[in-house]
C-alpha cells in the first residue's frame, strides 16, 4: 500500500505506478496541466520516467482566471 | 505610424493587459477578453479538482495561440511559495512569462517589496521575463529593473478597490527613471485612470476587477481599450502645458460692436 | 445600440465639439476636425478686413454641410453685445444654435453668470438654440435649463489654461439635476479629462486649445476621439463601485504549496 | 458726400448707393458674411432695400477660428 | 505685531467665525463658542412659539456684547424673503451686519447668486454690512464687492456636508482679485481646512457643522482656534515654494565613513 | 486630559519633532526651534574640520537637556554607512534614539525600503530606539514595526520638496494597522500639511524645510506648533462624517415671511 | 371682533389692542424679539403707536441658533 | 612617521601617540565628538586606552544642523 499526498488531500495506490500513468487514471489532461513532485517541478516529458512511492507528495495544478 | 509595447523580447500593439479572474461567468470573461483588443492575458495556477479532473479549463475557453499568457504568482505570500508557483505556471503556461506578486497582506493585498525583489532576482536568473507588481516605490522599482525585471508594475490602490490611482506622483518618477516598460496595475477603475497612466509616459496598464465586475464587462472593455488608445496618443501627441490664466481661443481683437440707433 | 446626444432636436453620434481657434495654421485645424470625427464645431465672428476683404474665411476652408456651426459670442463682456453677436452669428452661420459667452474678465475669461441668464432668456424668446457657457454653479445651471437653455455647459477651469477639471464635484450635482445635456467645455487637457466627464455622466465635451495648441493637433483630436469614445461607453457599462479593502482577482483558495523533498 | 462708420472705421462715398452694392463694391462674397446696420442687425435679402445714408453704421462680419 | 481683521469698520482679533445651530444642547454651544476664541457668531431668526412666548431665546445663554452678532438670512428663497428676514434680524440683533443667504436649492443648499446679488445692492442701500455667502464664482464675488458688501464670502462644499473645501482654484482667484476679506464658508469639516484656506489668503472661515456636530464640541472649537491661527501665522510667515526635486535638509558633504578593519 | 506622546519609553507633549538643517543662520534655527514647542530635534553628524577645529557646533547652540535629541544618517546609502553613523551619532548624541535613513537616491532621497529594514533590524539589536524614515509603503510599516522599531516615519513626498502629503492614503492604512508611533516626515510645506496628518490619527510630524527655509522661520514653527495642537485635539475631539447632500445649520422652519401690505 | 394672523396662524381679539400690548399680553420679552407688521419691519419704539386691526398680519420673531 | 587617514585626508605625526592627547592637540572639544577608528565607533573613555599607529583610519565627527 503506497500512500501519497495529492493537492494537500492523502490518497493511496495499491502498488507504485508511473507518475504519467497515475495522472491518466484521473482522465486528466495532460497538456493542461503542471505537477509538483516533493516540491521540485517536473517537465511533461518526465511524467513517464517517475515512479510514485510512499510518502510522495504531489501538486497538480491548472491555469485558472486570475487578475 | 508603428508604435508597439516590447516585454521580453516580445512586440505588442495593444498597452491593455487583462486580468481573467472575478467575471460572473465564462462566457463574460471571453467576450471582455476579446473587446478588450488585449495581447497579453493573466492567469492564475491553482490546484485541479481531481473529484472533478475533467472540469474545463481556461485552456478550453481560450485559445492560448492568440494571446502572451501571463501566469501570476497570486496567493503566494513567501519568496518559496512564488517561486513554485512561478515554476509550475511556466510548465502548464508554456511561456517564461511571469507575472510575480508576494502578498503577505490579505486585507489590501499589499506586496511585499524586500521579498518582490529576493524572488525577481531568483526568477531571473531562472530564464523568467518577470513583471513584477511592487507598491509604487521608485527606489524599489529602480532595484527591480537592475536586477533584470523585464517591467516594473506599480500599484495604483489596492487590487479590485476601484479606487482609482492614488500614486501618480510617485509613477510619474518611476517613469522618469525607468529603462524598462511600465505597466500600472491594481486599482484602476474607469478608462480615464487608464488614459491618464499613458498619458504621463506609463508604457501599458493591467486591469481586471474594473472590466470583469463591470455591469456589462464586454463593453467596459472596449471602454479600456478607447482609453488605452487615448492615452497613448496623447503622450505622443504632446500635451498642452498648464498656464495659471486663460488664454482665449477666439481672436481679441475686431470683435462687432453694437450701436444705438441714430436718433 | 444606437446612443445619440440630441441638442436642438438634432442627433449627434459624437460627443466631441471641437473649437476651430488657437490653430497654428489651418491646415492643421482642418485635419485636427477631420480625426476628431465631430459633428460640431464652434466658430467665432469677427470683422471682416475691408483692406482685404477676399481673404479665407473658415468657410473657404470647411465644409459647412459637414458639421451643425456653432457661432460664438467670445469677446462680448455685456448682454448688449451678446445679443448683437448671437444674432450676427445666426446669419452668417446660417443657423439658430448659439454658444453663449458673456465674460467681462479678461485675465482668466470667467462668465458673468447673472448676465449670461439674461442673455439666454432674451436669446430663447428670438428663438435660438442656447448652448451657455457658465461656472459650475448648479443653482445657475437649473435657471439656465428652466429659462429654456439647449444645453448647459460647465468650465472644468479657465480657458485654455490646461488645468484640466477642478470642478469635478459641482458638475456632478448638475448632471444629477440635469434636464438638458451637460457640456463640460473648457481647460480639458488630455483626453482622460474628457473621459472622466463623460464618465460621470456628461453628455458631451467641447474641446479647442488641448487640440490646437498640442505639438501634433491631429493626433491629440484622435486621441480626444477615443476618450469620449471610452468615456461614454464606461458610463453605459457601469463601472465597479469604490470598496476601502481589495478583493482578490485571482482565487484565494486551492493555491498550490511547496513542501520540503523528502529527507 | 456720405460719411459712414463701417468696422469701427471712418469711410465715405461719393452718393447715395444700397448696402448690396456696397458690399460687393468690395468683392465681399455675400454668402460669407453678415451686417449690422446701426446696430441692427439685417438679412441678406434686405441687402438691396436699403441705401445706405450720411451717419450710417456698419458692422461687416464673416466667421473666423474660435472656441 | 497686531493683525486684525476689519469688516464693516469694526475690528477683530479672531478670524474664526463660529455658527450657533446644529449643537446637541445649548450647554454645549455655549462651551463651544467660549473654547473657540470667535469674536463673531451666526443667528438665524425665527418664528417665536405664541403657545410658549417665555422659551430662552439665544439672548439668554449668550451675553450679546461680548460677541458682534451676524443674524442670518438662512431659509430664505427669494431676494423678497432674505430683505424682509434681514429688517427683522436688524432689529433683533440691534445690528447692521448681515449674513446674506439666498438659497432656493433644499437639497444641496446652493445660494442663488444672481439673487444673493440683487439682494445684497438693496441691503447696501439700506444701510446693512453685507456678508454675502455664494458659490466660488470669482465673476460674482467681483461683483459683490463691487456693490459694496462688507465681504465675500465663498462656500467650500456643500453647508454641513463635512466634504471640505472642493472650490481651492476658484478661491485662489478670488483672494487674488479681492478688495474686501474674503470669508471661507460651509462644508469645512476639520482644522486642517481652516487653515488651508487662511494660508491661501482668505481672511477668514466660518464654521458650524464641523464644531456643533463633532463627538465634543469644544475640543473641536479649541481645534479649529488652533487651526486659524496656524493658518494665518504660516500666511504671515512666508510658505516655502514647491520644488520637483528633493532638497537636502542634512549637508551633503564631509559624511563620515566607515572603513573595513585592517587585514 | 494628559495627552502625551510615548516613544521609546519617553514621553512628549508636543508632536512636532523639528529639524535643525537648511536655516539660513543659526540664530534662525534657535528662535524657530524655540518658537516650534518641540521637545525633539534632529541632527545630522559630519566631519570635523580639522583647519578649524574651535568652530560652534550645534552644542554651542543649544542645550541638549533641553530636547531629545535624534541623530539622523542623513547622507547614508548603504546599510554600512548608516551602521557606523548610528554609532557614532549615539556617542555624541549621548542617546540610543536615531532617525534611520538610507538612501541611495540624491535626486528624490527616496530612501531604499529594504536596506532600511535590514539596517533597522541590527540596530534594534544593538540596543537603538530606531525611527525609520520610509516610503508610506504599508507592507514595509508593519514589517519595520515587528522588527521593534520605536515609530515609523512614512514619508509625505520628496525631502524639502514641499509638495505636501501625496501618501494620504497609504498613510491612512499604515495608522490603521500600527503598533507603533506613526510619524510623518518629508514634505510637509505649510500646517494644514500638519494638521491632516494628526486628523487622521498620525501621531506626531516632522518638519524641518518648511520652518527653515520660511520668510519668518521663527512665525512658521509657531504656526507649525498651532497646527499639530489643531489635528491632534480634531482626532480627539471626533470629526462629522461626510455627506453627499447639505445639512442646514440653521432651522429649516418657522421661517418669517414676509406678505404684501393690504390693498 | 378682531381677526389676525399671528406668525401664520389665526388669533382673534375682542377689540383694538396697541401692538404693544398685544405683544406683552403673551409674556414677550420685548428686547428679544422683532415684529414684522403686514410685511413692514416696525421698530420697537413703534409698538406703542400701531393699534392692531382686523386683518393684521404679524411676525413676531426671535433669534435661534444657526450658522 | 606615522600616517593616517583623518577625516578622508592624509596626516603623519613623529611617534605614536594617544588618541586623546591627538584629539586634544587640535583643540577639540571631547565632549562634542564622536570617533571612528579604522571603521569602529569608540567610547571616549576608550580614547586614553588608543595609541594611534601607522595605517590608523579616523573618522573625528561632530553634530551639525540636520533634518
Amino acid at each position: 500500500m503506497i500512500n501519497l499526498t495529492v493537492n494537500g488531500k492523502p490518497r493511496s495506490i495499491e502498488k507504485s505506478v508511473q507518475l504519467e500513468d497515475y495522472l491518466l487514471s484521473f482522465g486528466v489532461n495532460l497538456d493542461h496541466v503542471a505537477v509538483g513532485y516533493n516540491g521540485e517541478v517536473i517537465k511533461k516529458e518526465e511524467f513517464p520516467k517517475v515512479s510514485l512511492s510512499d510518502g510522495d507528495i504531489l501538486e497538480i495544478v491548472r491555469p485558472v482566471g486570475g487578475g | 505610424m508603428s508604435d508597439e509595447l516590447v516585454i521580453g523580447g516580445k512586440s505588442f500593439k495593444s498597452r491593455l493587459i487583462v486580468g481573467t479572474g472575478r467575471y460572473r461567468t465564462m462566457e463574460d470573461m471571453v467576450e471582455a477578453v476579446e473587446a478588450s483588443g488585449t495581447e497579453m492575458i493573466t492567469v492564475a495556477i491553482r490546484r485541479l479538482d481531481l473529484d472533478d479532473p475533467g472540469q474545463k479549463t481556461l485552456l478550453d475557453y481560450i485559445d492560448w495561440n492568440k494571446y502572451q499568457i501571463l501566469p501570476n504568482t497570486a496567493g503566494c505570500a513567501t519568496v518559496e511559495e512564488a517561486m513554485f508557483v512561478a515554476r509550475l505556471g511556466r510548465e502548464v503556461g508554456k511561456t517564461d512569462f511571469v507575472k510575480l506578486e508576494v502578498i503577505p497582506d490579505p486585507k489590501y493585498l499589499f506586496p511585499d517589496g524586500a521579498a518582490t525583489l529576493e524572488a525577481a532576482r531568483l526568477l531571473v536568473e531562472e530564464g523568467f521575463i518577470v513583471l513584477p507588481y511592487v507598491h509604487a516605490d521608485p527606489t524599489l522599482a529602480k532595484k527591480l529593473q537592475d536586477a533584470g525585471c523585464a517591467t516594473v508594475m506599480p500599484l495604483g490602490s489596492a487590487i479590485g478597490s476601484g479606487q482609482g490611482i492614488h500614486t501618480i506622483e510617485e509613477i510619474k518618477i518611476i517613469i522618469e527613471q525607468a529603462t524598462v516598460p511600465i505597466v500600472v496595475d491594481a486599482g484602476l477603475a474607469v478608462p480615464s485612470d487608464a488614459s491618464l497612466a499613458l498619458e504621463l509616459g506609463a508604457d501599458a496598464v493591467l486591469v481586471n476587477s474594473a472590466i470583469a465586475q463591470a455591469d456589462t464587462p464586454a463593453l467596459m472593455a472596449e471602454a479600456f481599450k478607447h482609453g488605452v488608445e487615448a492615452g497613448r496618443k496623447a503622450y505622443l501627441a504632446g500635451r498642452i502645458g498648464v498656464r495659471q490664466y486663460a488664454a482665449a481661443s477666439s481672436p481679441t481683437t475686431d470683435v462687432p460692436q453694437p450701436v444705438p440707433a441714430r436718433s
